[in-house]
């Protein structure tokens, strides 16, 4: 076995970005401030990109969210492996129509003549006390959208590993950095590759209730399971790390084993991604299930400033503690 | 404040002009075709005909060769054509089947045809602009001499998506083209009713960018332009914006009755239709002889009478097709829907 | 009971604009091609209203999406009512910012200050071979949306009701016109006035199973009345009417009385709307129900040009009769 | 390209210049009390400081009456206070208590005011520009003689959203006037890195609008173009385009390195601080006196400390306000969340 550094999600973004423009001469960079001299973006996962490969190839742009999309979709139909940053998922909303009507369609509605291998890298998450235009998770959006993959990772070496994976995939991908995981380090080999995607990861295992989850939820369920044990729930915990498409088998054999399940993430809950897990959860295994699957995301509102306020919106620890004592009860 | 073409530009010989007069043919036969099968009740389509806009893709595809790219919108039919776009494929893709460019998938919108540049055909108003500028990237990083052409409407050039791509293309200087095709009409408002400017070529002074209003319909003038901005391109010198003045003689879409315009406008622009124009100078000063310009449009009628012939009797594509090109691997049917309880 | 007049969706959308203009004069219009030199919009339905309240209150608007949502906010803001049409829903993707970050966000970011009563009125829907970029049904987006009402008739006293209650609507309110209900007649009364909003209509009374559905999905699981009947089914209809907020009561308590419920809509199925109606019926009637609830939607791909293809895309009414059969079964 | 000032402006009165400093003096003053408090953590925020920048908006503001309405950005505070939002629900908002404006749920990049005029703050580039539009046709329609302002940064020049308001703003005449803060980056890009065009104001060549670069850390300059700009949009002779250069002392956000300018550009600058430039200036030239601006200073240092007191002492919000405002009508809590499993 490889060698095990620790790092942050930052750093882990910063060495995949590093290893696939040294692997691959066809990836390229483009966003706000992404360059060194702009400072390798604002979180400085781009740092030092511009230096070793070059201007040419790592650019900074304009604030035209449009004209950006547009371009790496371009430089895709070129035959280039972009990978576009939009600073923070918000501002996806400026440049959907790159992203839905054109990145997520043009293989479908050219019958399969153009790829559009691009990686949209974007940031969000409640947490940092941003407020209403800066944190909202939005990638049921996204997985609503045919063409797209959506991937959402909630530690280190996920990190790295799925964001080579989406650079290498041929279809577009949505990557969503939240804020909740940014900070938090992890151990990631020295030599950690591709992680495939629409492949879950077993976060905890368990055997009485299980947890869906993805992003920065990964992270609070995870800080539930001392309540859980205490109470003497074994919850497992599904990182689905890929939200679309999902990984039905491996949330389809937990639920079977467990019999109960709970849906969390950031996102807000009123239709959002966790409703198509539910229900298709209530689909497949409708006699297994002892329970209603409960969905726990954040309340139908804006993200709120105010830090008391910030800190109801996002799903919490004790949420979840009791969410699943009511599926034992 | 739009600059006009330069006076030492180089003139067309005899053999460019009839090359532009062969693809406006091209177009037009073509447009004829569709047209009457779309009246005889065999095609089914929203249909956004070019008539009379012939002139402004064949100047440009006439300095243009197979490796360079074009990005079009649904009025663009007439772009692939003059961009020799083989007929086959398009006519099987406008009627909906398999051996369609798109397997029928993408239809007349959306006609794509990489091997002769047709990148992206786009129904969204504005949004040729910005991919147009990530072709002209990879070109650049290629180091070939690959240009990019992107083609847009009079009305597209009051949205977002035109500010950003001219003002990015400057900025990282790329060969690219944009071609606006000034009809003086989107959909059904007029150019002054939306514009805050009265030529659109003025506002590449916005962007650091030559921009000229040319008159679209003359085929000297374009093939002037053209080639000023094409050579630009080429040598590394970035974007030019080119505003070619138009009208369209079938309204915004095939059945539209034209009521927002004064039938005198529309008689005087038909009157002056290119066409037949170009043909009569093309025979009077000795470019072609009129048997000629006969035996080019006889080939032609044939080529897209065979073309019709071939998309008509293509087969449709089957329900799976659904599952397939929305990601490089297929669809698994439970990824997919509840095509179980399908009928 | 007030005369009944025969008119089809443009029709009734015509009468409530030209009721709600008469009846408020801070109600204005605004959109592409929508005042009469234009053509009163491209399908007619604003016809009549410049000429009848003038141009400073009807105005034809560049090819400018932000700007017309833009404006329209700021109108609010300034006392006014505006209806602003975005041609297409596809259209949206070009201003979702205005739509999803301001439209929807003021009242909550402003702390209830800033109030935004606009009605977007768009159009969408398969049918009409106008293939993969304007026919999407987005409402799944919006309902994921706070703070904004999504509403979306199927026949045309409906369309007429409806339309006025959300241009009197403090709230911002997404008005979802679908092709295949637009040229089908009905039945208005010549007096017709609002009609509320979330609540929605039995469109056929029934016991064995609930369909729940909106927009030109009802007038698909009508049409699977005759064969619903012939398999001796009866079929209870639930027209949501307004997809957000939904009508819960009414939801649960057909399926209550059914046991059986079917979440169909026109948009695409995978993280659709329907995902957040079945997880909530399973959710409040686990043990009710005699089946898990049957999921019908688009499957996951742009909206196909090919009319065989385009047939295979929309939900049939042979599917609807074959998953009431299964639940039946 | 862009049209300088024309020389027979009106003069500011000494009053006017007082007044303008005035503002200037409770934008800097307040600034620094905001910094102080997030620097001893007492205040947890996103802070994008516009030191520096003081003059423009106190200049703008100076123009307008409680009628006349803003729209401004995440730079933006220094906006309101030019515009006298009061300071007490100011400081409680940015401190995220149940007094601030928007009751603590919009915080510093969503600060609202409307009765001052202070319509819209928002986060996303480009997007104040759209909405001040509909709030200048608002006040065609009412007949009113208002005008509204939008603010933004040289960045937000390049995004889509600019160009189709001035394009509007333009075909409509409306009363409305774009303003531009020129301090030469867009976070930590520099203007030149990303903009095709020197002056911003040469962009309203686009759209048939007078467009003026002006020196924004000028009073006499800024005052002169926001007369002229004002009694445009009064007069109903329609929007204009007014580029303010200036510079940002404190970097992009608090907590900013500057790394990416040079220490003698940033230095400069800092040479240069308009404050006591204007100060000095005011003083000898007889506008105004040394006891007359302390004393102005004393009190405005009171208000502000009074507001800080104010607002650091104000309650927090409880849950229940999520769903309020969010609808007109309070969210009944099954429609809202699975608040029921809350801890
Ligand atoms: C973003 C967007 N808005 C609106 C439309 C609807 N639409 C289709 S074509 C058109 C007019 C375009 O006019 P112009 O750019 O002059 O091109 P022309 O049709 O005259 O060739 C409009 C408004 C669209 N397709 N995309
Ligand atoms: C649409 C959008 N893209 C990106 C951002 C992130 N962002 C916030 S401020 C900023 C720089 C803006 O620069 P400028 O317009 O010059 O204003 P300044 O901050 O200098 O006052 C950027 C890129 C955003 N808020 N919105
Ligand atoms: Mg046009
Ligand atoms: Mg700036």
């Amino acid at each position: 076995m490889s060698e095990m550094l620790k790092m942050n999600a930052i750093q882990a973004i910063n060495a995949a970005m590093m290893d696939a423009m040294a692997a691959d001469p066809k990836v390229l960079v483009l966003g706000e401030d992404i360059a060194d001299p702009e400072g390798g973006g604002v979180t400085g996962t781009m740092r030092g990109l511009s230096t070793k490969f070059g201007e040419h190839r790592v650019r900074t742009t304009p604030i035209s969210e449009q004209a950006i999309i547009g371009a790496a979709i371009g430089a895709a139909l070129g035959g280039y492996k972009p990978v576009a940053e939009i600073m923070l998922m918000n501002f996806t909303t400026v440049c959907m129509d790159m992203i839905f009507n054109h990145a997520a369609k043009l293989r479908f509605m050219s019958g399969g003549q153009s790829a559009v291998p691009i990686t949209i890298r974007t940031l969000t998450g409640a947490g940092w006390q941003t407020a209403g235009q800066h944190a909202d998770h939005l990638e049921g959006w996204f997985a609503h959208a045919a063409g797209i993959k959506v991937v959402a990772p909630s530690n280190p070496a996920d990190y790295k590993g799925l964001l080579m994976s989406c650079i290498q995939d041929p279809d577009p991908c949505i990557f969503i950095e939240s804020a909740g995981t940014l900070f938090v380090p992890g151990e990631v080999a020295a030599d950690q590759g591709p992680i495939p995607l629409g492949v879950a990861r077993v976060a905890n295992e368990g055997t009485d209730v299980t947890i869906v989850t993805w992003s920065s939820m990964v992270l609070r369920a995870q800080a539930a399971l001392p309540a859980l044990a205490e109470a003497g729930i074994s919850a497992e915990i599904i990182d689905l790390r890929t939200v679309s498409p999902w990984d039905r088998e491996a949330v389809f054999a937990s639920v079977a084993k467990t019999g109960r399940a709970i849906v969390a993430h950031e996102a807000v809950r009123n239709f959002g991604p966790g409703a198509e897990i539910a229900a298709s959860i209530n689909e497949e295994l409708f006699t297994t299930l002892k329970k209603p699957v409960i969905r726990l995301g954040a309340p139908t509102c804006p993200v709120p400033f105010s830090k008391p306020l910030e800190d109801a919106f996002l799903v919490s620890p004790a949420q979840v503690v009791a969410a699943a004592k009511s599926l034992m009860a | 404040m739009a600059e006009s073409s330069t006076a030492n530009a180089p003139q067309p010989s005899s053999a460019a002009l009839v090359d532009i007069y062969r693809r406006m043919v091209r177009i037009e036969r073509n447009d004829d075709a569709i047209r009457a099968t779309i009246r005889r009740g065999k095609l089914m389509m929203p249909y956004y005909s070019a008539r009379g806009q012939e002139v402004i893709p064949s100047a440009v595809s006439h300095h243009l060769t197979d490796d360079d790219k074009i990005c079009t919108i649904y009025r663009g039919i007439h772009d692939m054509v003059a961009k020799d776009m083989p007929l086959r494929p398009l006519w099987a893709e406008i009627a909906g089947r398999v051996d369609g460019t798109c397997k029928g998938k993408g239809g007349p919108m959306h006609l794509t045809h990489p091997e002769t540049g047709v990148m992206v055909t786009t129904g969204i108003v504005g949004s040729s602009m910005p991919i147009a500028n990530g072709l002209a990237w990879a070109a650049l990083l290629d180091g070939s001499k690959q240009v990019t052409v992107a083609y847009f409407g009079d009305g597209a050039s009051n949205i977002g998506a035109f500010h950003e791509s001219l003002n990015l293309a400057s900025v990282w200087k790329l060969p690219v083209i944009f071609v606006c095709q000034n009809n003086g009409f989107a959909e059904h408002t007029r150019f002054e009713k939306a514009t805050s400017v009265e030529h659109i070529a003025t506002r590449a002074i916005a962007y650091g960018m030559p921009g000229f209003t040319v008159d679209g319909n003359d085929p000297w003038a374009m093939y002037e332009a053209v080639a000023m901005a094409v050579e630009r391109a080429r040598n590394g010198d970035g974007p030019t914006l080119l505003e070619c003045k138009t009208f369209r003689f079938l309204g915004h879409v095939l059945g539209d009755d034209d009521f927002y315009m004064t039938k005198e406008e529309k008689a005087a622009a038909m009157a002056d239709d290119p066409l037949p124009k170009f043909r009569a100078r093309l025979i009077a000063e000795g470019h072609a002889t009129e048997e000629q310009l006969a035996k080019m449009q006889a080939d032609i009628e044939a080529e897209v009478a065979d073309a019709q012939a071939f998309g008509m009797a293509s087969e449709f594509p089957s329900a799976d097709e659904l599952r397939r090109d929305v990601f490089a691997t297929e669809m698994p049917p439970q990824q997919f829907s509840a095509m179980e309880f399908g009928a």
